[in-house]
């Protein structure tokens, strides 16, 4: 029988004032990365970085609220959207913004760009472009993990377009049969490109796609970091204990166009919808929260917010003046050097 | 004549053949709503409603498969693919439904659908999104292969493409869409299979198709100011290829240089070496070279993504060489 | 929310003897599969028959009672097991058994072969060998039906195996959200080769794979043709009517190898099982019961089946007589003739 | 040395290495409890257990695809496809993750994974079943592409490619597995990337690999009792490929003949031909040709088939064309 989507009760009362450090270090990272991402979107529009350019603003509390519940050994696979989960999981403002620019300092030689950021060695395994295809490569990084017998889990980011094509599907049952450590986050923020979720999907609730591979599944509010960090919690514990996969479903929305060449509102939905969407900004959601318990205050926001624009500027110096790559470099890397 | 770009020639030849035959309709990602991901369907949306212009989930080996499948009970599907690098998603719809529908069934059900969109790479978008696929799809007895170059060929062939038969693969350059130049109005149609000489001159041969045309003419006006005229044959349709005019050609500049955006091991050029080499063996005075991208995956940076990719440098210097002629 | 299945109650009480002459069709129909794929058995280890060669033997009542529910202007495509719902639409013993010896007078011209039957004038479509890959094109059926305006249905049969991949996840997501008048019949056997459902299915009952699309769906037993029929029946009203789409999972059993080259019960399953699935067997199961209800006799099944036989004899009679394709055929059909 | 099948041999390899290495396993539909559609597998589910013989649904995309992401963190995937046909569901993996990722991410993460499977056509298989892909893959950077026509270079091959840290495509062929040959028992490898002269002759170089090697000695043979001796060059890897045998063995024979299984449009021989008129233009005393199946799906009908596929008739009248001589 599978198992249907019960909403998780959201976590109630008084934050747990042990973990404050914790706590700001969510919104520090949070910042981060909307701070990361506005600099990046200027520098885009100046023609420093070129391509496909897809910035994660307003889903900023998925990826720090869910990978603050991995171990340093655990796999992590995202999409072409995956700025702010190579900053959360801890690849330097300079490495992520000198890949943009292309140079050899960035994560991945400046080969990569925006869409495959990677750092192996804090197994961050890609940004890939193929919509839904890192879903099986995750799946595989879990399997190895069984097949290692080690604890890790294997966590693959995606969005809600990408639940509709065969890879997702294929790897869930595989993953279920099998029994595999992973842990699938569908970052569901409405649209895919300019398809809203109802045009593309026969069904509205996505983690109910989790029943026909009988898999634990769960429906997370993706703006309220510690909703997510909760939930992914669980999700860890039941990959990690129980070595059984989970489907998270996290509603969130992106404040911005598509890709820095789409408008932020096109045809495709209204000026409305945003500004209303807007108004639950998981920065502002996170960091009133800290206020108001009492763990910040106003003015060490402001002091944390100016330090996360000073690392973005340091990275943008950084990748401005760091070298292009030289030499064969563009012959290398095809084939490993034996 | 009015002066269009490629992606306008292309909308036009979309809608005028979406009037001309209730049967035509476009499916794709982002094709209606979005208008297109490069707006080439701009508008049709709105003049043919949802049920001529679908838009589909990000399902490439599905919404192929429900394109072959309406094409075989008489429906003229043009399939969008955001970009030919999806497709490979698809690709097992391509070889084993479409193009061997006809064959397997003793001729009774035909595929008459076009599957186009995007090929070749554009400008950094990196390793994925950067690929030219023609030699695979001309490998496949059953496909034929359309590349226009033009915004005139654009409209013809794709005019053609919806026209014909059978499943037609029609590879749009990403980077050709907002290039202008004169269409003709109303029933142009280019003929499938029939290559065309962009430019006439005698000492050698410059074979190349989609984007390499515009590579291959900025080389051949830069030889011409040094005294060497080359044919810039432009072969527009891949398979079938269009073997009269190549031979034509080299049999009367005797020395050829072959271009294309993909790949050389097995790329398009390959075969052309081929065809001319056993066609036509006593004519050539210097082995053909070809000029592709480097054989690597497509790097994101942009002095590396340039130097991978074929340009009039390169041209011009293969050009030299097969004329043993030391470039200036 | 997704419709779950329920199992529709099975039809009780005396046949409707109005239809006493369907019933009795249904039966010939049977044995004419029957006595068809036992000859193209004989015919294969003969070297008659060549490449791969799929018998339906256990699933008759399946193509026969779902079939009979068609028009004639429906959509028919099959996987490469389609002996039976080839003869069961329509095409002759003939031409079907011609096409399996390779000859210019078989169904698909000698160029088909066992895994491509075809008769566009019939619209049987297919016989397909890729796993999955013939589900979109009845998708594409379906929406050509609706997109004409035309009251035609799209029936698609595959296996239980199938359902794993991509392509019936895709398809049927755009047959729900679409609304299309697509019948998916999935013929559980309970094997893909030697791969038992539970050992490739995260779930046991394939029905309920349409709760990821909020599709009609039922499961069906495939071993008494009536059941069969009802239930088709019902999901050709909804195709017609409402233009909705059907899931059906419909049980049945094969009951001899899953090819020629492949033993009846090889590693995979028992002796012991197949026996016991055999005692099933869907046309003792009719037979038997339009004697208990007096719709034949005993003796009129024997004449019936004989019938069959001596149809199926002339068929390979023909097949073996006809002429081998000739001249330049080997390099038509690849192309249009235009 | 004992005298194994080709089916064995490669079992044999699987086993050695699987016993040598315990990150190397194998995955695919059948290949455990059923032994393997082909039994390349047979027995080894018994020796190494389910966790390291992987029956898989049918997901050709998504199997390949957790072979890729097993590879990409350190495991040694063989993944095999019951057939190369039903792979075209899974080139996505293979061309924009398993061949890209090393390059993506700047060397970072390396894909050490065999894809395997039997390519080609085998008896009356119809057109789906029937394609020979090689040179499909041969165009990808990043992919190798190795083809074994002998047991022994069933398992030397299978060894090197399964130590090799690059993902590599293993094509076998489906009409190869009952081949018995001498097999060298232990550590036989055969280095990827070199060709071998399966026979000498001076005459005439037939190249060919796979199913072709047999059919091209055959007609070697043949020809050997018309006086006419021919070099046999198996390529036995076909990416890299071996240019250097090629260019010897040409520069010697000045004659050539590229046989292969698959179609003729850019297939494998198009890219030996392009090589061989590049770097040895004026070693040549005739067009080089090429032999190749029928420019058409596989027709199921036996007849028909037998006259698409390629045979030793069809070489020698090739080999007597290059040589300007009349056959018999
Ligand atoms: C297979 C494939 N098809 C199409 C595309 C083009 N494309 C890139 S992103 C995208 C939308 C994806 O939406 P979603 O999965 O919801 O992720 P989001 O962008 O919202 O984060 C599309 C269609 C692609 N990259 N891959
Ligand atoms: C994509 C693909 N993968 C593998 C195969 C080989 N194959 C042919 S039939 C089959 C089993 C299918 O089982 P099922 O869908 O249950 O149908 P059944 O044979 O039981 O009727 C397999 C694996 C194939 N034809 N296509
Ligand atoms: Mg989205
Ligand atoms: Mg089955």
């Amino acid at each position: 029988m599978a198992t249907r989507a019960r909403p998780h009760p959201r976590p109630r009362g008084g934050l747990d004032s042990t973990r404050a450090e914790a706590y700001r270090g969510w919104l520090q990272q949070m910042l981060l990365i909307r701070r990361f991402e506005e600099k990046a979107g200027e520098a885009y529009s100046l023609g420093k970085i070129g391509g496909f350019c897809h910035l994660y603003i307003g889903q900023e509390a998925v990826a720090v609220g869910s990978l603050a519940a991995l171990g340093p050994d655990d796999y992590i696979t995202c999409s072409y959207r995956e700025h702010g989960h190579a900053l959360a999981r801890g690849i330097s403002a300079r490495a992520v913004m000198a890949e943009l620019f292309g140079k050899a300092a960035g994560c991945s030689g400046g080969k990569g760009g925006s869409m495959h950021l990677f750092d192996a060695s804090i197994g961050f395994l890609g940004g890939h472009g193929i919509v839904g295809a890192h879903i099986p490569l995750a799946t595989g990084m879990a399997f190895a993990a069984k097949y290692r017998e080690t604890d890790q889990v294997a966590v693959c980011y995606f969005g809600e377009a990408a639940v509709n094509n065969g890879a997702f599907h294929e790897a869930l049952n595989m993953a279920a049969l099998w029994k595999l450590p992973a842990i699938y986050i569908c970052e569901n923020n409405r649209y895919g490109m300019g398809t809203a979720l109802e045009r593309a999907s026969a069904i509205y609730d996505i983690s109910e796609r989790a029943c026909s591979y009988d898999m634990a599944n769960e429906v997370v509010d993706g703006q309220d970091v510690l909703v997510m960090h909760a939930a992914m919690e669980r999700a860890v514990q039941r990959a990690r204990g129980q070595k059984l996969p989970t489907l998270l479903e996290v509603r969130t929305y992106r404040f911005m166009g598509h890709s820095m060449s789409d408008p932020i509102h096109g045809h495709y939905r209204t000026r409305e919808e945003v500004e209303d969407q807007r108004k639950r900004d998981p920065i502002a959601v996170w960091s009133q929260r800290l206020v108001a318990e009492g763990l910040m205050d106003e003015a060490s926001v402001k002091t944390m917010d100016k330090r996360m624009l000073e690392e973005v500027e340091d990275a943008y110096q950084f990748a401005e003046q760091a070298p292009e790559p030289e030499g064969d470099v563009l012959f290398r890397d095809v084939y490993a050097e034996q | 004549m009015p002066t269009l770009t490629y992606r306008d020639a292309l909308n036009q030849a979309l809608r005028e053949e979406m009037q001309r035959d209730t049967n035509v309709f476009l499916m794709g990602e982002e094709v209606g709503v979005y208008q297109g991901a490069y707006k080439v369907s701009r508008g049709l949306l709105e003049e043919f409603g949802p049920m001529r212009v679908v838009d589909t989930p990000i399902t490439e080996l599905g919404f192929a498969g429900v394109g072959v499948g309406a094409a075989m009970v008489g429906l003229r599907p043009v399939v969008e693919f955001m970009t030919w690098n999806f497709a490979l998603l698809a690709i097992d719809q391509l070889v084993n439904s479409a193009a061997k529908m006809r064959y397997m069934s003793g001729g009774q059900v035909g595929v008459p659908a076009v599957f186009r969109g995007p090929g070749g790479s554009a400008l950094q978008l990196g390793a994925q999104h950067s690929q030219a696929f023609e030699s695979w799809y001309a490998h496949i007895p059953g496909l034929k292969v359309v590349m226009p170059a033009t915004p005139a060929d654009a409209k013809g062939l794709l005019k053609s493409a919806i026209r014909d038969d059978n499943p037609v693969i029609f590879i749009e350059g990403e980077m050709l869409y907002n290039v202008k130049g004169e269409v003709p109005e109303g029933e142009h149609v280019v003929p499938l299979g029939r290559a065309d000489l962009k430019r006439s001159g005698g000492d050698v041969t410059i074979i190349c198709h989609s984007k390499t045309v515009a590579v291959a003419l900025k080389a051949a006006e830069q030889l011409a100011a040094e005294g060497v005229e080359a044919d810039v044959l432009d072969l527009r349709t891949i398979r079938p290829l269009d073997t009269e005019a190549v031979l034509a050609s080299v049999s009367r500049t005797h020395r050829c240089v072959v271009a294309e955006e993909g790949w050389p091991f097995a790329g398009v050029g390959a075969q052309v070496v081929d065809i001319i080499q056993r066609e036509a063996f006593d004519e050539l005075d210097a082995p053909i070279l070809r000029v592709t991208a480097a054989d690597v995956p497509m790097p994101y940076n942009k002095q590396l993504e340039r130097a991978a990719k074929v340009d009039p440098a390169k041209v011009i210097a293969a050009v030299n060489s097969v004329l043993y002629r030391s470039g200036q």
